[in-house]
């Protein structure tokens, strides 16, 4: 079947050994592991919108402290409780009326509001801008949140890399530790821990820190536990490598895709917490507001001021869903085996 | 012993006739439901039917309708005969004699003097530990006996004959009258308390009742219990309602869902409620006897001798809009500390007789002027100061309230503290604050229930303010002229002037509980003081 | 035992795979046939393609795959246009298959027994009783020892070996006409190797099955397959009989495979070896994928790719080497012991026949 | 297994005791006393009513009283119930917590179960998003919001099951539907998490190329095997209800111990708070041990090796 | 190739190596084994997976610590060896290529970095360019480009990898590898590049090798001795080619039987031999015993006169 193509003459001319044996070139771009894991980051659409939320909420809530409609601590108690109301706009919900004993009121004019007073989002019970007040909360639940993490990171880390490092005995104590731990119920830890420490947001950060550090160490130690095994591990021992580079050198950067993920896990789960606490009268106390306080007190008149709740439930569920679903296209994106 | 003033109830037993009429009458007409059941709501949890240790509004609001005193709390805070018919008071106003009635205990033993007796020394006696025993402070031998140095039995009551109770006290006291209704001078049945022991009054079938309902359906834990008629009650045949179902509900959104959708009778609006429901018909304000108050600590450092610094946080703070905009629950603005309402000469309440303007006023630029004015005195430039509260939410939007009036003075800067009642209570007893917002609510419709918390060295006098006018009229109320009202007035108003143009203490709110009641809930009587509802005389109606 | 009857015909497969990096072209269009009873190798690097050629027949392609081109017939259907029914009453019954590691290949939390009888009742109906009789019967068959004790145990309690004995009787329960033996022993010791490979050959003699057989050791090739194709870079180079393979190999690929490979005869300082690596099949270059470490390779190699040049009746290489122009190279010296062997033994075999048609004259 | 159940249950009980004294001397530290009205007492009085109490003590005698009374059951008396040892009031008020705790399992982990699993075998579908934002949502909307909401629209707007209260099977429903939503989660995301992973296994492989059918494989292989591991996250699902229930309870007014537990905090019931906590961690520490012995019992690579040696 | 006057780098004698010892699930991983290794040659060490071949090299460079036995390089006890300059100077002595390419290599670390471990940690280079210098040219001498140096693990193919950690080592300037199945994890048309290099490398470098391998024929392809390990215990030792060609150990002999062939021929007539365990049963204390000169079975006292048979059979030279 071959004989019948038509050939050039020099076809058949051998090639320069020495210059086409070039096989040791690697034609892929150089990327790194992390530019690799954004690669596939970026095909993940729910991610990238996530992720573009995320960002969007950190730079409004950290923003806000700059540049922010109103002070969200000013009070203003003859306007309290107005809903929201957007210039121009004159669908119920957003037109600054609302249904009190049966009937629909202008709660602006009732207020004695001037027709250029409008809140975005409404006001509170002492007529502080609710907007402002979220994006406050925000900022504060935030703040919660990611420096409990980072103390969790600091601390899980620390103890999960000694923990499983050392192995032996020392593992086996360590691990007794945080078994002890994660058999108290981790809202009686932190309300006890509260208590004892004094509300404020301070205790709120080490509470919630202190009980959620116990799974980053958990899976930190696993993960130490396979990657000390790991060849490249052994080699840099074989080569003289102190105990405290091979965490630094080895360890970390490898543990690195696992921590951020717990991470993205951490900080949704420690502002679910501080929520929580609100809502049980231990959490931020005023007149700092965080989503869960504000949560927490529109959750009261959610009846007659349903604003009040939506709002920051809405803002609180957009950033748990967002968090949840980044974490979830990070892990697929450092770990592209599990996506199968 | 003599009896020189013998009362027979005249007036008061009077009042309470015509008003047993009145129902009377109202029973008999075609109105009344055939379903005589009320379902109540209460917040916190029933912790004990023991009268001795009850110290909360829930035992004590049940224990004042399944159980009776020898007098009662009735309408318009006027007493009414109780277990006992009728009382008299000796000259020197020392002794007390009560003739009892012949009545009966649910379980069907007689209600003798000796249950009295027995009931006052158990809640003396030092292993009973009650909390409310002081209110006994003016029986002869009480503080022996409650430190365990005297026999119980050395109390000044006793029984002469089976219905017949002789009081003797240390000292004078026009108000006992009102004391003897309150639960902790509840008769108790010796046979029962004995019978269960340290179980006694722990679940509604270890304790008998002698009060107009019993209890039962109460495990001592549970949410919910029923208060059904006693039939051995003496005025059993006054009593219309069948029962009465209590539901705890802590939820406020929850309680108000329940009131919609008819599962419960009445609910206690908070302020968003309050706003968006009081021009219903069913809203009523239930005045009550507790006033709001900040204090400031006057041990050592800024307020100490510092009047402009005291006027100026009074003046600074809007009270009007406190209660108007901020807690909008009907509370209204305080005119002094002692509330209004709850004690009366003629005509004249007393909260209007000891009026000073400028106690309780609202002036931003006469505030600023006054904490300058102070800060020059204490050479400072700057000021920061916490201010504690309870961490209920009026506690809280209180606290954020104020603290966002007071950081209009130049110079000052405030941060907020909500802790539990108890930890606020401890902190303010040690001086842990610059700032607490603190409130009292009266035991029994007389002033001196406010006025005495402020004498030097009193341990409710949180801030340690000190004057010796305030205290020289006090004294007197309590000692010279205990037994003569009229004088007894006058000190007891100059004592509040004083107190207010002093700004010992900033007045904020006298607190009013906005009430939503169906309309079918007829006769339900409140009480500023004391055990807040009485329902010996409520009925459902028939008609809307 | 052979015949010459097709029962498996690939032609021109094309497979894709879309993955997050672009389109892995993983098969490059491959054609070829089974015959029953016949065991046909499958030999190439990994990558080459060969888990998806068989995948590919099995109808088991991964989600992100797409069929580019080409048919695979089996009893005159294309198996690539069955539908998901037709597809599951193929497998396990007419063609089954062994995979490559047995400790991951069996279900952690099922008995056995229940795991060599779930083909029998899938595909017969038969009674979880009877099937385990006949589970209980290949056990036996497949050298399970303690079998009727053993028959309630879980995958874990056994061996590596043991247990690629159990997947081999799953596999074969149905008495399939085509088993696809995708590296069975790849995971295992040598010594287990040496067993299975005798088991596997003594099965085939018994139940007469086709093997296609899936291996990068051409020692286990030349001791299993009657055929072998070698694959490289999704692309069949070169295929014939197993002798034809060995000794009289054609493509300059398989010469480095065969030279590459010490035997316990093999000495001397430096092992012949294929320089470089296998392209990427994300962008494959032009023309022989295989020029870029191919020691012979011609201009036209990077140009144009080369088609299969006929050696014998059974044997095809796809190599511009055997393009009447090209020029004649010497290939490496052990390929060249090779072929002299196979010379030999070509020249045995005729004296055989010839010997063979002496001896049927004197009958 | 024997052996190791002892190790176990040894382990408990140290457990325990470590939680019951770290808890003592947390609590020892705190402001706030019995006394309820205090600020009408004189110290001498309070002093008396403490010495009731025996916090007059001087504290490790206090503990010591304390640590062997909770080893008979005896936690001391509350607070806020002055007639009522907290051992009374907790199981007077466990009853509720443990039935909406357990619908509330279930609820949660059976849908759990089957959206994690369509999830899963629908991986990349429109299918597997929609249970995934399901899923999500669950563990979005905090609990206490989700219980407002079901009561304002369910209980109160359409009236279809009672607001509040506790009293018979229909009032249960809507707050074991607030206490499920995250253990729903949780599972669901579990599960498609877990059965992704199996269906990625060579087994799975295996399976589809005995010509079992798509269900036939997921059934007879991937749900068993991504079932078990269930089991250890029962644990966790527990915690997730019982911070929940102090919530729901609150709302729904359930008399458990969970709104007893939210009360005696904010009123600085200490013996309550310290017998919640004992008690909260002693439940989870059963749980924990009970989901270990089951996970080795259906499990059999547990099992055996369990067994073997 | 075989000097008996060769100097011996290293002396194993009577090794042990247990896990989880007093637990329920001791492993003996390496149960007594003792052999030593000349310089400049390559010791073999063949077995089949759980044989303790790994971990006999692992003891050996020092990653765990024996339970005991005594292991002796250039003459200096490494077990229990507490100088850190020793130590220092044993590390760099002692150097190790690990068989997986793709777990070898730390895939967060560029190629330059993961080469110049060795180096940074000894402090041999005298400033950066020196280091880059360094790695170039390691580079170089494993075949690889010099700008694959800022490149990342994972965009390299298993061979090239292989011979990064071929690099990494050498970075030491060592004297002794232990190659623990460098080529095993590798395609066949890969392994050959990968032993070839390690032979130049021997060559240029003077370099002992102990070569630990399942690829029996890559085994004795590339090693001078071998000793045969099973189940923890050194079966046979002496060289390849006796090994190979005269097995005299049942095991060895059912081992050597085993190997296929790439020979068609061949296979059709090769027969296994079955392997009965009999003479390793534990039962008897046995030692490493020479039977011919320098080739050594692991026998008792009375199976001695057994295998002297055998060897007289094959025609070996007896003791």
């Amino acid at each position: 079947m071959a004989d019948e193509v038509k050939l050039p003459a020099d076809a058949f001319e051998p090639l320069d050994k020495s210059k086409h044996l070039d096989s040791e070139k690697i034609s892929a771009p150089n990327l790194t592991f992390m530019q690799d894991a954004w690669r596939r980051l970026k095909k993940n659409k729910g991610a990238i919108i996530a992720m573009t939320l995320l960002i969007i909420f950190f730079v409004m809530a950290f923003g806000s402290a700059f540049i922010s409609p109103h002070n969200p601590n000013a009070v203003n108690p003859q306007y309290a409780n107005l809903p929201p109301k957007w210039p121009g706009v004159g669908i119920n919900g957003f037109n600054g009326t609302l249904v009190q004993a049966g009937s629909r009121v202008d709660a602006y004019k009732a207020a004695g509001a001037a027709s250029s007073v409008h809140y975005w989002l409404g006001t509170d019970y002492l007529g502080r801008d609710l907007l402002s007040r979220i994006l406050y909360g925000t900022r504060i639940s935030l703040t919660v949140a990611v420096v409990a993490t980072l103390v969790d990171l600091l601390f899980g880390v620390t103890f999960g890399l000694f923990s499983g490092w050392k192995g032996g005995r020392i593992d086996n104590f360590m691990q007794r530790i945080i078994e002890i731990i994660m058999s108290i119920p981790t809202l009686v830890v932190v309300v006890l821990l509260i208590l004892v420490l004094k509300p404020g947001m301070m205790s709120i950060t080490i509470a919630i820190a202190f009980s959620s550090w116990t799974t980053m160490a958990r899976l930190i130690r696993a993960q130490t536990l396979e990657l000390k095994e790991q060849e490249y591990v052994l080699a840099a021992k074989t080569l003289g490598e102190s105990s405290i580079k091979i965490a630094f050198k080895h360890l970390l950067p490898n543990l690195s895709s696992i921590i951020i993920i717990q991470t993205m896990f951490t900080i949704p789960s420690a502002i679910f917490f501080e929520a929580f606490l609100s809502y049980v009268g231990i959490g931020i106390s005023s007149p700092k507001a965080s989503l869960g306080t504000l949560l927490n007190d529109g959750q009261k008149n959610f009846q007659f001021l349903p604003y009040q709740m939506w709002y920051p439930a809405i803002v609180l569920s957009i950033i748990m869903i967002a968090f949840n679903v980044f974490a979830d296209g990070l892990r697929d994106a450092f770990d592209p085996q599990s996506k199968g | 012993m003599k009896f020189n003033k013998a009362l027979a109830l005249g007036a008061v037993s009077g009042a309470s006739l015509l008003l047993l009429a009145a129902c009377g009458s109202k029973s008999s007409d075609k109105s009344l439901a055939s379903d005589q059941t009320l379902n109540w709501v209460e917040t916190a949890n029933l912790p004990t039917m023991d009268p001795s240790k009850s110290t909360d509004i829930v035992s004590g609001g049940t224990l004042n309708n399944v159980d009776e005193g020898l007098l009662r709390l009735g309408e318009g805070s006027k007493l009414r005969p109780g277990v006992a018919k009728s009382y008299s008071v000796s000259k020197d106003g020392k002794t007390w004699t009560f003739n009892l009635r012949h009545s009966k205990w649910s379980n069907g033993d007689p209600v003798t003097a000796n249950d009295f007796v027995y009931g006052w020394r158990r809640t003396v006696k030092p292993s009973t530990a009650s909390q409310y025993a002081y209110l006994y402070d003016h029986v002869k031998n009480f503080s022996a006996v409650n430190k365990g140095k005297l026999a119980p039995s050395k109390l000044g009551i006793k029984a002469d004959g089976k219905y017949k109770v002789v009081v003797t006290l240390s000292r004078p006291q026009t108000y006992f009258k009102y004391l003897v209704g309150a639960q902790a001078f509840f008769p108790q049945n010796q046979k029962v308390a004995e019978k269960y022991g340290s179980k006694y009054a722990s679940n509604s079938s270890s304790a008998v009742y002698n009060g107009p309902f019993k209890l039962t359906g109460w495990n001592g834990t549970n949410n919910t219990w029923t208060l059904k008629k006693n039939k051995q009650y003496w005025n059993a045949k006054a009593t219309k309602l069948a029962a009465i179902k209590f539901q705890v509900i802590k939820d406020q959104g929850t309680w108000l869902s329940q009131y919609q959708s008819g599962k419960v009778d009445e609910i206690i609006t908070d302020g968003t409620q309050y706003k968006q429901l009081k021009n219903s018909k069913e809203m009523h304000l239930r005045n009550g006897a507790s006033t709001f108050y900040l204090e400031m600590n006057q041990r050592k450092g800024f307020f100490k001798n510092n009047v402009a610094a005291r006027k100026a946080i009074s003046l600074a703070i809007n009270k009007e809009q406190l209660v108007k905009n901020v807690l909008a629950d009907g509370s209204q603005a305080p005119k002094g500390l002692v509330p209004t309402k709850l004690a009366k000469r003629g005509n004249t309440d007393f909260a209007d007789a000891a009026y000073v303007k400028s106690g309780t006023a609202y002036n931003l630029k006469q505030a600023k002027a006054e904490w300058r004015q102070a800060l020059k005195k204490s050479g400072r430039s700057s000021l920061s100061l916490e201010l504690l509260a309870d961490d209920t939410p009026a506690g809280k939007q209180t606290a954020e309230f104020i603290q966002s009036q007071l950081t209009k003075l130049p110079g000052l800067k405030v941060t907020t503290t909500n802790v539990p009642f108890n930890v606020r209570l401890s902190r303010s007893t040690k001086g842990d604050f610059d700032l607490v917002i603190g409130g009292w609510s009266a035991d029994f419709p007389d002033a001196i229930s406010f006025s005495s918390l402020f004498t030097s060295n009193n341990s409710y006098n949180r801030g340690q303010w000190q004057n010796s006018a305030y205290d020289t009229a006090i004294k007197n109320a309590e000692g010279k002229d205990a037994d003569n009202s009229a004088a007894r007035w006058d000190d007891l108003v100059s004592a509040e002037k004083t107190l207010m143009s002093q700004q010992g203490i900033v007045p904020l709110y006298q607190q009013t509980q906005a009430q939503l009641l169906k309309s079918k809930v007829k006769g339900v009587q409140y009480f500023p003081t004391g055990a807040q509802w009485d329902f010996s005389h409520a009925y459902i109606s028939n008609s809307k | 035992m052979e015949s010459n009857e097709n029962i498996l015909e690939v032609n021109h497969l094309k497979i894709n795979f879309n993955t997050y990096a672009g389109t892995v072209k993983a098969i490059r269009d491959v054609s070829f046939n089974l015959k029953k009873g016949e065991t046909l190798a499958i030999v190439g690097e990994s990558g080459s393609g060969k888990t998806v050629t068989t995948r590919s027949i099995m109808g088991l392609l991964a989600a992100n795959s797409e069929v580019a081109g080409g048919d695979i017939q089996f009893h005159g259907k294309d198996i690539l246009k069955m539908s998901q029914k037709e597809l599951e009453q193929l497998r396990g019954a007419q063609i089954a298959q062994i995979f490559q590691d047995p400790m991951t290949s069996l279900d952690p939390t099922m008995r056995i027994g229940r795991q060599i009888a779930e083909p029998l009742m899938v595909h017969k109906g038969m009674k979880k009783d009877k099937a385990m009789a006949q589970a209980l019967e290949m056990m036996k068959l497949v050298g399970i020892t303690d079998a009727e004790q053993r028959i309630n145990d879980y995958p874990h309690q056994f061996s590596g070996g043991m247990r690629q004995r159990i997947v081999i009787a799953i596999a074969l329960i149905n008495y399939p006409e085509i088993l696809i033996a995708d590296e069975p022993t790849t995971a295992l010791d040598v010594t287990i190797q040496a067993q299975i490979l005798d088991l596997m050959r003594e099965l085939q003699n018994k139940i007469s099955t086709s093997i296609i057989f899936i291996t990068h050791d051409l020692g286990v090739v030349a001791g299993m397959a009657d055929r072998v194709a070698v694959m490289y870079a999704g692309k069949i180079v070169e295929y014939g009989t197993v002798d034809e393979i060995f000794y009289n190999p054609k493509h300059p690929y398989t010469w480095g495979l065969l030279s590459s490979m010490p035997t316990l005869d093999t000495n001397g300082e430096e092992l012949p070896s294929i320089p470089g690596t296998p392209p990427d099949l994300l962008d494959p270059p032009a023309g022989d994928a295989f020029a870029a470490r191919n020691a012979y390779a011609l201009k036209i190699d990077t140009e144009q790719e080369p088609p299969f040049f006929k050696v014998s009746d059974t044997h095809y290489a796809a190599t511009w080497l055997l393009h009447p122009d090209a020029p004649k190279v010497t290939p490496p010296e052990q390929i060249l012991e090779r072929q002299e062997q196979f010379a030999k033994m070509q020249k045995d075999l005729a004296q055989q026949g010839h010997h063979v048609e002496e001896e049927e004259e004197k009958q | 297994m024997a052996k190791y159940l002892i190790k176990r249950i040894f382990y408990l009980l140290l457990t325990l005791f470590i939680v019951i004294t770290v808890t003592f001397f947390m609590m020892k530290l705190l402001p706030g006393t019995p006394l309820t009205n205090q600020q009408k007492l004189s110290p001498a009085q309070q002093h008396l009513i403490l010495k009731q109490y025996g916090l007059t003590k001087p504290v490790w005698q206090q503990y010591l009283i304390y640590v062997a009374g909770v080893f008979h059951g005896n936690f001391g008396t509350s607070f806020q119930f002055s007639d009522q040892p907290v051992s009374y009031l907790i199981s007077s008020r466990i009853g509720p917590s443990l039935l909406l705790g357990a619908q509330a399992m279930i609820l949660g982990v059976i849908p759990g179960i089957l959206v994690g699993a369509l999830g899963a075998i629908k991986k990349n579908t429109w299918v597997d998003s929609t249970t995934t934002i399901v899923s999500i949502l669950g563990i979005s909307i905090p609990s206490f919001v989700l219980a407002v909401l079901l009561q304002y629209y369910i209980g109160l707007k359409l009236g279809w099951l009672p607001i509040a209260d506790w009293g018979g099977f229909a009032y249960t429903i809507l707050p074991t539907i607030a206490l499920a939503a995250s253990p729903f989660a949780d599972t669901a995301r579990f599960i498609r998490t877990e059965m992704v992973d199996v269906l990625n296994s060579d087994y799975i492989e295996l399976a589809k190329a005995k010509g079992l059918s798509k269900w036939g494989v997921i059934y007879h292989h991937a749900l068993r095997n991504s079932l078990i591991p269930v089991v250890t996250i029962i644990g966790p699902l527990a915690v997730n209800i019982m911070t929940g229930s102090m919530v729901i309870e609150n709302i729904f007014s359930v008399p458990g111990i969970g709104e007893q537990f939210v009360k005696s905090i904010l009123t600085n019931d200490y013996p309550t708070i310290m017998a919640v906590t004992i008690v909260y961690s002693l439940m989870l520490m059963v749980v924990l041990l009970i989901t270990d012995i089951v996970y080795g019992i259906i499990d059999p690579r547990i099992r055996i090796t369990n067994t073997s040696k | 190739m075989e000097d008996q006057n060769a100097k011996k780098v290293l002396e194993v004698s009577h090794l042990k190596q247990y896990f989880n010892v007093g637990k329920k699930d001791e492993v003996k991983a390496v149960d007594d084994v003792s052999f030593d290794i000349y310089e400049g040659e390559t010791f073999g060490l063949v077995g089949e997976s759980g044989s303790g071949k790994t971990t006999t090299g692992r003891a050996i460079i020092h990653l765990y610590t024996p339970t005991s036995g005594s292991i002796l390089f250039n003459g200096q006890q490494v077990i229990g060896m507490h100088d850190r300059a020793k130590m220092q100077q044993f590390r760099r002595d002692m150097q190790m290529i690990f068989q997986d390419p793709y777990a070898s290599l730390n895939p967060r670390m560029k190629v330059k970095d993961i080469i110049a471990e060795g180096i940074d940690i000894n402090h041999l280079a005298k400033d950066d360019d020196d280091r880059s210098q360094q790695v170039a040219d390691l580079l170089d001498t494993v075949g690889l480009n010099r700008d694959h140096a800022s490149r990342y693990p994972h965009e390299f193919s298993g061979g090239q990898r292989q011979r990064i950690g071929i690099a990494r080592a050498l970075a030491v300037q060592p004297k002794f590898i232990i190659a623990d199945e460098p080529i095993s994890a590798l395609d066949v048309s890969i392994q050959a590049q990968v032993v070839n290099l390690l032979k130049e490398l021997q060559r240029k470098r003077k370099l002992t090798y102990l070569f630990i391998a399942h690829d029996l024929s890559m085994v004795k392809y590339i090693s001078d001795r071998i000793g045969v390990l099973h189940y923890g215990r050194m079966l046979e030792v002496g060289s390849s080619d006796e090994v190979y060609n005269h097995p005299l150990h049942d095991y060895t002999r059912s081992l050597l039987s085993a190997v296929p062939v790439p020979d068609p021929e061949y296979e059709r007539t090769r027969t296994q031999i079955g392997y009965d365990p009999k003479y390793e049963d534990g039962s008897k204390k046995r030692e490493l015993v020479e039977i011919s000169p320098r080739h050594y079975v692991q026998a008792s006292e009375d199976e001695i006169p057994m295998y002297q048979e055998r060897a007289k059979k094959m025609g070996l030279e007896i003791l």
